[in-house]
């Protein structure tokens, strides 16, 4: 039990206390606030010497942008990377969770893990939550077998497809993937097809919006290209709107000085520094 | 078709933001048409490729001819999610199961397992599967595992959103000790006739031929494109 | 009536040339009613460590306490002050774990890097979706008023003086027409030697 | 010969079927027009219920109407004649659509009504109830006495009742008995009264107009009580702010006597306040 | 068998009927001693989708008169049609062109006649007063009417707004107001919309701006972020 | 929420069985049916159709649109001919609830039957239907009673390509293109990549365009059907041609082989 005198660290995992209370105050009437949503359009296909992700920027709250320039395509492992769409927190909390069991795996068996570990263990998260975890994921990467681009629904189900799109912009993406994908292509016909791709969700969908990003997976290198095009960049303003000092009224001002005695600065050398992204 | 939505149970999801179209909420579903017959020798499972999500295709060339172990295969309709889960349980099991055993797991078994799971958990889960394989014992095997989690072994077994379109198909069409090839195309007119009406089924016919072959090597399999399909009447 | 305009209160950070603000209204109510107009939403995390807590006021008190509980143990354990980037990813762990029964907060991180001193801000939603915007952030009851004042009135490389009052403006603006927020605002600009603290004048309606 | 004559199609001929864009169908659409009373009906019973039902359009983006509301209204009769007190907040849900909004509507030279509530509502039966005044006025030569007005009041709203109104209206005015001052809300009710306040901001109104009123304040003093109780409510009530207006009625007519920021009242009190500290 | 029996209710019950849609868009007004400017945005949209992207929500009503509308856009378009409808009667009834003050009353009328099944629209009317003032005249959707110097509304009033009363208000600035001059509105405008597109979903494509003066109506247009 | 009754209280037969006269704004002899306290006026679509695909191209307009009628997911009428020939200028396509498409179909053919009575050289621009249109189902809205329709209107306005789009609560706009039902997701991207920033397309490219996301739309709409009528109206008037069938590919079936 927690008191004062003994305070119990937190245990990991979810934690329900507040459920009881929350249902309370929505039996209230009160509503819950919005969970920040990437309305999202992620696109993923395979080339001829790998895979290649997109996705867009935007990070939506209800109608509101609450994010511009939020990063969709997410680290799992060397090899592999994953874009996430639905509840922000859901896909970041879930692709970090899995990326650090696949880290883990890779060195318990001293191998480049192959990309259907991740698919399983992504698919076996998912469904233990029955879709309360609202991650949609495209999951996409290259192992000793080759290339490999599987599709994950929040509910648990995954398909392993050349191409594929998710998000609400999924429609828009997937109606240029279809007319423009092609087995085998270039790296580079591949990129076009991918930022056309986004780009048809970005321009087609108010959930999706700012710039495209890329990450092309190839056998040995990973290329994150964020952003890849700056598709929609804010207006220039007309007007200046610096105020004059002393436009705000104050009734009273204090001021903490911050004395810091000592400042060492050792550089470190970047390699030896722990990879962390 | 349109989509149960799994999530608007939840206390948290159901209260927040847009929930725009059903393509975007529903869950993925294989609306499905799946047929498969005993002939004489082994059995032909076949399958429509569409996996729908309210009524945007998701995938359009879905495999749904599920490996369990080298002679079974189980054909899946209803919630993807669920089905898939199930199929990998089942696959894990057998798996031990053949170890422990020291041969191949009969199709019996499988088809069991199957039901089991399926009527524990029949107030929480979506699947309707169908359970083929062969056997040195019993040979080739159809058993039907409906929504509920009853178990019956049958000749020739429909299932999914497509099925009821060919019932009267099979009851006429189907008939003991076909040929390979007979029965071959027998599934794959089935296939395609469900095609033609069921909105939710569609995309090729994919088949494949478990026989006493499957045991050591890969299933045979085969794939009719929608291309082509026969056209029938048209009104 | 959502839960996190129940109380009201609204905070707003903003960063500038070395420096960073963070700002807050001092509501807090019950509903339509004015219970206290000193109510602190911002704290002092670390002499360049500063989170804004706005939402339902029994959780902005709660997490508080929880997040100095938390920070108490790390600094014992590690021996070494809280970086803003550490301790923002502190907050969103924290907050996931409560995924499906959340804190009604949302909460706004502000600081300075420790020995680079570069400016850090970044807002989380209720279950701890992190942004790192290179602008400003927003939360509390006055979101979107907020959004506009600041998409307008921001830009680079404000001074501490020029982003106080940008920040004040954009504040004091925007909660002039929200009726869940206001009642006096205080306005921290941290900078490397010094963290500056003004009351605003304010409407008081 | 054109077809048309051999269908003896005449020169009346109704080419249109749908008669929308016709005079008389413009004027169908705008009934409201000639009879202020009439309000298109809905398509559906019990509108107060089911409208709320179309929370969201198909997409699923939410419908929400925000009606600008109205709050604090206060007026009480004394021995000078009735001090009507506002402010002049309109919020719809809690964004604050308005800081300027005019809550007393003047009627005629002698009639004053407060709105608090819908404030369109309010508004529009004021202006009808303006026209009925005028015709009293000039079938009887006479001006209409405050109790026949609130009553022609409560019988527009009764007539409405439980559709979804939502109005709080004080109607004030001098007549031949003096002095008048009536409560009329969208159920129906009608009371006569001396002291009112109505709206979310009136329960610390009322705290300090009890304490405060007597029949026997001059007409400063009732200033001074009309515009502090106002004051209250808006710091207290976040749904009250902005201007404080201030009207008298007196056997002369209506008086508008000031409009003042709460903000203003509020600092200058604070430094009342702290000057009495200091000294 | 009992799958599909499922399924094909389900089908038969995912439409249900909605009299009113949100189409999105937004309204800016400023109102000068000698002008009055009024835009809109010319994004049309429905749920996570865009109509089209060029649908000025501006009308024309006289030669000093222009109505902005956002909101339920076929709400609008019949609105609209009424209300240009009711004042060619009047215009032929009194052989005179409505003033701004008589169409701001008259419009107000006619949206409360739809109290019990109301519009869901937005209305901001731009003109002239009796004085020959720029006025700027606002509504909710039952027609509660406001006259006010400047007005934001729509999907990204609330982001407007406070800018508005900031830059052209001079709300929290101990400065003593001055007029406003039409290159100050203007840039405020634009920058007003050029923020809320940034963070508004619902407002984006283009700003289409009337500028009224006694000379009449001149029409500028801005392109805005497309996504 | 559901606020109709399924097949059972549609107010299906008095809305249909008047084909006399439209029921005009003055007809508001409504009773409302009352179930579980609310009213069960507005129908559901019973037998629906999906996308209209309309495309302007340089000198004309194109349009097109699958024959399948589908009753829930059955795809249960092959030959569901949606796009009407109004006159030489105009042709009208729909999507939604065919028997309310039929039912307004009528109405249009009694408008023509009128208008070639009169003789007088002037026959209905598509932007006066346009507007009759909105005016129409923003009635059959207002009164509970929707047409369960999205109407494309495709033509020539003065010479001019035309192209706008009505829907079932009379919400209506104009653009250089227009795709309803799944094809305002599917198409619209590649129709806003033909028409956006650049001048109009030639009347070949247009078409390629169209039956490029006819294809794209018979992979991913579930309702949709891979036999279609294409109509253009341009200088040589409006022409609808005989159905046509899509020759989809399904080569990607071969290189998703094995799970």
């Amino acid at each position: 039990m927690a008191s004062v005198m003994l305070p119990v660290e937190p245990t990991p995992g979810f934690s329900f206390e507040n459920c009881r209370r929350n249902e309370f105050l929505k039996a209230k009437g009160y509503k819950a606030p919005v969970a920040t949503k990437t309305g999202t359009t992620i696109v993923g296909c395979v080339f001829a010497d790998g895979v290649i992700l997109g996705a867009d920027t935007r990070a939506t709250a209800g109608s509101i942008v609450a994010d511009k320039e939020c990063a969709k395509i997410h680290y799992m492992a060397k090899n592999m990377y994953c874009c996430g769409a639905g509840t922000a927190a859901d896909t970041e909390a879930t692709t970090a969770l899995i990326s650090s069991q696949l880290e883990l795996h890779r060195l318990n068996t001293g191998r480049v893990v192959p990309v259907v570990t991740a698919a399983t263990m992504l698919k076996q998260m998912l469904f233990r939550y029955q879709g309360h975890i609202g991650a949609a994921l495209i999951l996409g990467g290259v192992d000793s077998n080759g290339s490999h681009l599987y599709t994950i629904a929040p509910q648990g189900s995954t398909s392993k497809n050349p191409f594929t799109s998710m998000g609400s912009g999924s429609l828009a993406a997937m109606s240029i993937l279809e007319k423009c994908w092609k087995p085998n292509m270039t790296e580079e016909e591949a990129k076009k097809v991918i930022r056309d791709a986004i780009a048809a969700g970005i321009f087609n969908d108010l959930g999706s919006g700012s710039n495209v990003d890329l990450c092309v997976i190839r056998k040995g290198s990973v290329e994150y290209v964020k952003p890849y095009e700056k598709a929609n960049v804010k207006g220039t303003r007309t007007g200046n709107y610096k105020f004059k000092r002393g436009t705000t009224e104050v009734l009273s001002k204090k001021v903490v000085p911050i004395i810091i005695e000592e400042e060492i600065v050792k550089p470190i050398s970047s390699d030896s520094q722990m990879d962390t992204s | 078709m349109a989509m149960m939505d799994v999530q608007s149970g939840d206390s948290f999801e159901s209260f927040t933001g847009l929930d725009a179209n059903d393509w975007l909420n529903a869950s993925v579903r294989t609306g499905t048409t799946l047929m498969a017959a005993e002939y004489d020798g082994g059995v032909v499972i076949a399958a429509d490729s569409r996996t729908t999500m309210g009524s945007y295709v998701a995938n359009r060339v879905t495999n749904k001819l599920y490996k369990i172990t080298n002679n079974i295969y189980s054909c899946r309709s209803g919630s993807a999610a669920d089905t898939q889960a199930i199929s990998d349980i089942v696959s894990y099991h057998l798996g031990f199961h053949s170890i422990e055993m020291g041969e191949m797991p009969l199709v019996e078994t499988a088809a069991n397992i199957f039901r089991e799971i399926i009527y524990n958990y029949r107030e929480s889960l979506m699947a309707g599967i169908i359970v083929a394989g062969w056997d040195n014992r019993k040979g080739g095997q159809v058993y039907m595992v409906p929504l509920g989690g009853m178990i019956m072994r049958q000749k020739v077994a429909i299932g999914g959103s497509g099925s009821t379109y060919i019932y009267g198909y099979i009851d006429q069409e189907y008939k003991e000790g076909m040929t390979k090839e007979e029965c071959i195309n027998f599934c794959k007119r089935g296939i395609e006739l469900a095609i033609t009406r069921d909105g939710s089924s569609g995309g090729v016919a994919r088949i494949g031929i478990i026989n006493k072959d499957s045991l050591n090597e890969k299933m045979e399999r085969r794939t009719f494109t929608g291309d082509l399909h026969p056209r029938f009447y048209e009104g | 009536m959502s839960i996190l305009s129940y109380n009201g209160g609204a905070v707003v950070a903003m960063k500038g040339k070395n420096c960073v603000a963070i700002a807050s209204d001092k509501k807090f109510g019950i509903q339509l009613q004015l219970i206290s107009k000193e109510f602190p939403k911002i704290f002092e995390m670390g002499p360049h460590l500063y989170v804004g807590l706005p939402g339902l006021a029994t959780d902005t008190q709660t997490v508080h306490a929880r997040l100095k509980f938390r920070q108490n143990l790390f600094e014992l354990k590690e021996g070494t002050r809280m970086s803003p980037k550490v301790f923002s990813s502190m907050v969103s762990n924290m907050l996931y774990e409560k995924r499906f029964g959340p804190y009604f907060v949302e909460p706004i991180v502000v600081g300075l890097e420790p020995d680079t001193y570069e400016p850090f801000i970044c807002n989380m939603d209720l279950i701890g979706n992190v942004c790192f915007p290179e602008d400003f952030v927003v939360g509390g009851t006055c979101e979107d008023q907020l959004f506009g004042t600041c998409e307008t009135m921001w830009e680079p490389d404000l001074s501490p003086d020029d982003l106080f009052e940008t920040i004040s403006q954009a504040l004091m603006s925007a909660f002039n027409r929200d009726a869940g927020s206001g009642w006096g605002a205080v306005v921290y600009i941290i900078e490397k030697d010094k963290v500056t603290t003004r009351h605003l004048k304010t409407r008081m309606d | 010969m054109a077809l048309a004559d051999v269908c003896k199609i005449g020169p009346n001929f109704q080419f249109r079927p749908f008669k929308n864009e016709t005079v008389e169908d413009v004027c169908e659409q705008t009934a409201n027009f000639t009879n202020g009373f009439q309000l298109a009906l809905p398509p559906f019973a019990d509108p107060a219920r089911n409208l709320a039902r179309f929370n969201k359009d198909e997409s699923g983006k939410p419908i929400q109407f925000k009606f600008d509301h109205g709050t604090t209204t206060l007026a009480f009769r004394y021995q000078g004649g009735v001090l009507l007190a506002v402010d002049s907040r309109a919020t719809g849900g809690s964004f604050i659509g308005s800081q300027n909004m005019k809550k007393i509507i003047e009627i005629n030279d002698f009639l004053l009504g407060t709105l608090a509530g819908g404030a369109a509502d309010c508004v529009y039966w004021d202006r009808v109830l303006t026209k009925q005044c005028r015709m009293y006025e000039l079938r009887n030569r006479e001006r209409i006495s405050v109790a026949a007005a609130s009553k022609l009041l409560a019988n527009m709203f009764y007539n409405y009742k439980g559709m979804g109104l939502s109005m709080g209206m004080m109607l004030a005015g001098w007549d031949k008995r003096g002095p008048g001052l009536y409560y009329i809300s969208d159920d129906g009710t009608r009371t006569p009264g001396k002291v009112f306040s109505v709206g979310s901001g009136s329960v610390y109104a009322f705290g300090v107009l009890d304490s405060g009123y007597r029949w026997d304040l001059t007409d400063e003093e009732a200033y001074q009580l009309g515009r502090r109780a106002i004051y209250h409510a808006t710091h207290r009530d976040a749904a009250s702010g902005g201007i404080i207006r201030v009207y008298q009625i007196t056997k002369e007519g209506w008086t508008h006597i000031a409009d003042e920021d709460c903000n203003d009242v509020h600092y200058k009190l604070e430094e009342a306040k702290a000057a009495s500290t200091s000294s | 068998m009992a799958l599909v029996l499922k399924n094909s209710s389900a089908a038969l019950n995912q439409h249900s009927f909605s009299p009113y849609a949100d189409n999105g868009g937004s309204i800016v007004a400023v109102a000068g001693d000698d002008y009055v400017v009024i835009a809109s945005d010319s994004r049309l949209s429905t749920g996570y989708s865009i109509y089209t992207r060029d649908q000025s929500k501006l009308f024309k009503l006289s030669n000093d008169s222009v109505l902005g509308c956002c909101g339920c856009w076929c709400d609008v378009l019949s609105l609209t049609k009424l209300l240009e409808a009711r004042m060619q009667m009047y215009l032929h009834e009194h052989q005179k062109v409505m003033s701004t003050p008589a169409i701001s009353q008259m419009l107000s009328t006619m949206l409360y006649y739809k109290r019990l099944f109301p519009y869901y629209i937005l209305n901001i009317l731009a003109g002239f007063d009796n004085d020959g003032k720029g006025v700027v005249y606002s509504y909710d959707p039952i027609g509660n009417l406001e006259k006010s110097k400047f007005k934001a509304g729509g999907s990204s009033g609330a982001l407007l707004q406070p800018v508005l009363d900031n830059q052209l208000g001079l709300s929290n600035i101990k400065e003593k107001p001055e007029a406003i001059t039409l290159e100050k509105a203007l840039n405020v405008v634009k920058d007003a919309f050029i923020s809320a597109t940034e963070r508004d979903i619902y407002t984006g494509d283009s700003i289409i701006i009337n500028i009224i003066t006694r000379e009449g109506i001149r029409e500028e247009k801005l392109e805005l972020r497309k996504d | 929420m559901n606020f109709y009754g399924g097949t059972i209280h549609n107010g299906f037969n008095d809305s249909r069985n008047s084909f006399g006269g439209f029921r005009g704004v003055d007809d508001y002899n409504f009773q409302p049916d009352i179930d579980r306290g609310f009213i069960t006026r507005a129908h559901t679509p019973l037998t629906t159709v999906t996308s209209v695909l309309a495309l302007s191209y340089e000198g004309g307009v194109v349009m097109a649109a699958d024959l399948v009628g589908s009753y829930g997911s059955l795809m249960r009428f092959k030959n569901c001919p949606r796009i009407m020939r109004v006159n030489a200028n105009v042709v009208i396509g729909a999507s939604g609830d065919y028997a309310d498409f039929q039912y307004l179909q009528q109405i249009i053919k009694q408008k023509i039957i009128e208008e070639e009575c009169l003789d007088d050289g002037i026959s209905i621009k598509p932007r006066a239907l346009f507007c009759w249109l909105t005016r129409v189902l923003y009635q059959r809205r207002s009164k509970f009673d929707p047409l369960w329709n999205t109407f494309v209107i495709a033509g020539l306005q003065d010479g001019q390509p035309y192209i706008s789009c009505v829907d079932k609560l009379g919400t209506g706009y104009e653009d250089k293109q227009v795709a309803t039902g799944f094809g305002s997701h599917l198409a619209t991207p590649l129709f806003r990549e033909a028409v956006e920033n650049k001048p109009l397309p030639s009347k070949e490219e247009a078409i390629a365009v169209v039956k490029k996301s006819l294809e794209i739309l018979f992979y991913r709409d579930a309702r949709s059907f891979d036999k279609y009528l294409l109509a253009t109206v341009d200088s040589n008037g409006a022409v609808i041609e005989e159905p046509q069938l899509i020759k989809p590919d399904w080569s990607l079936a071969a290189l998703t082989e094995c799970p």
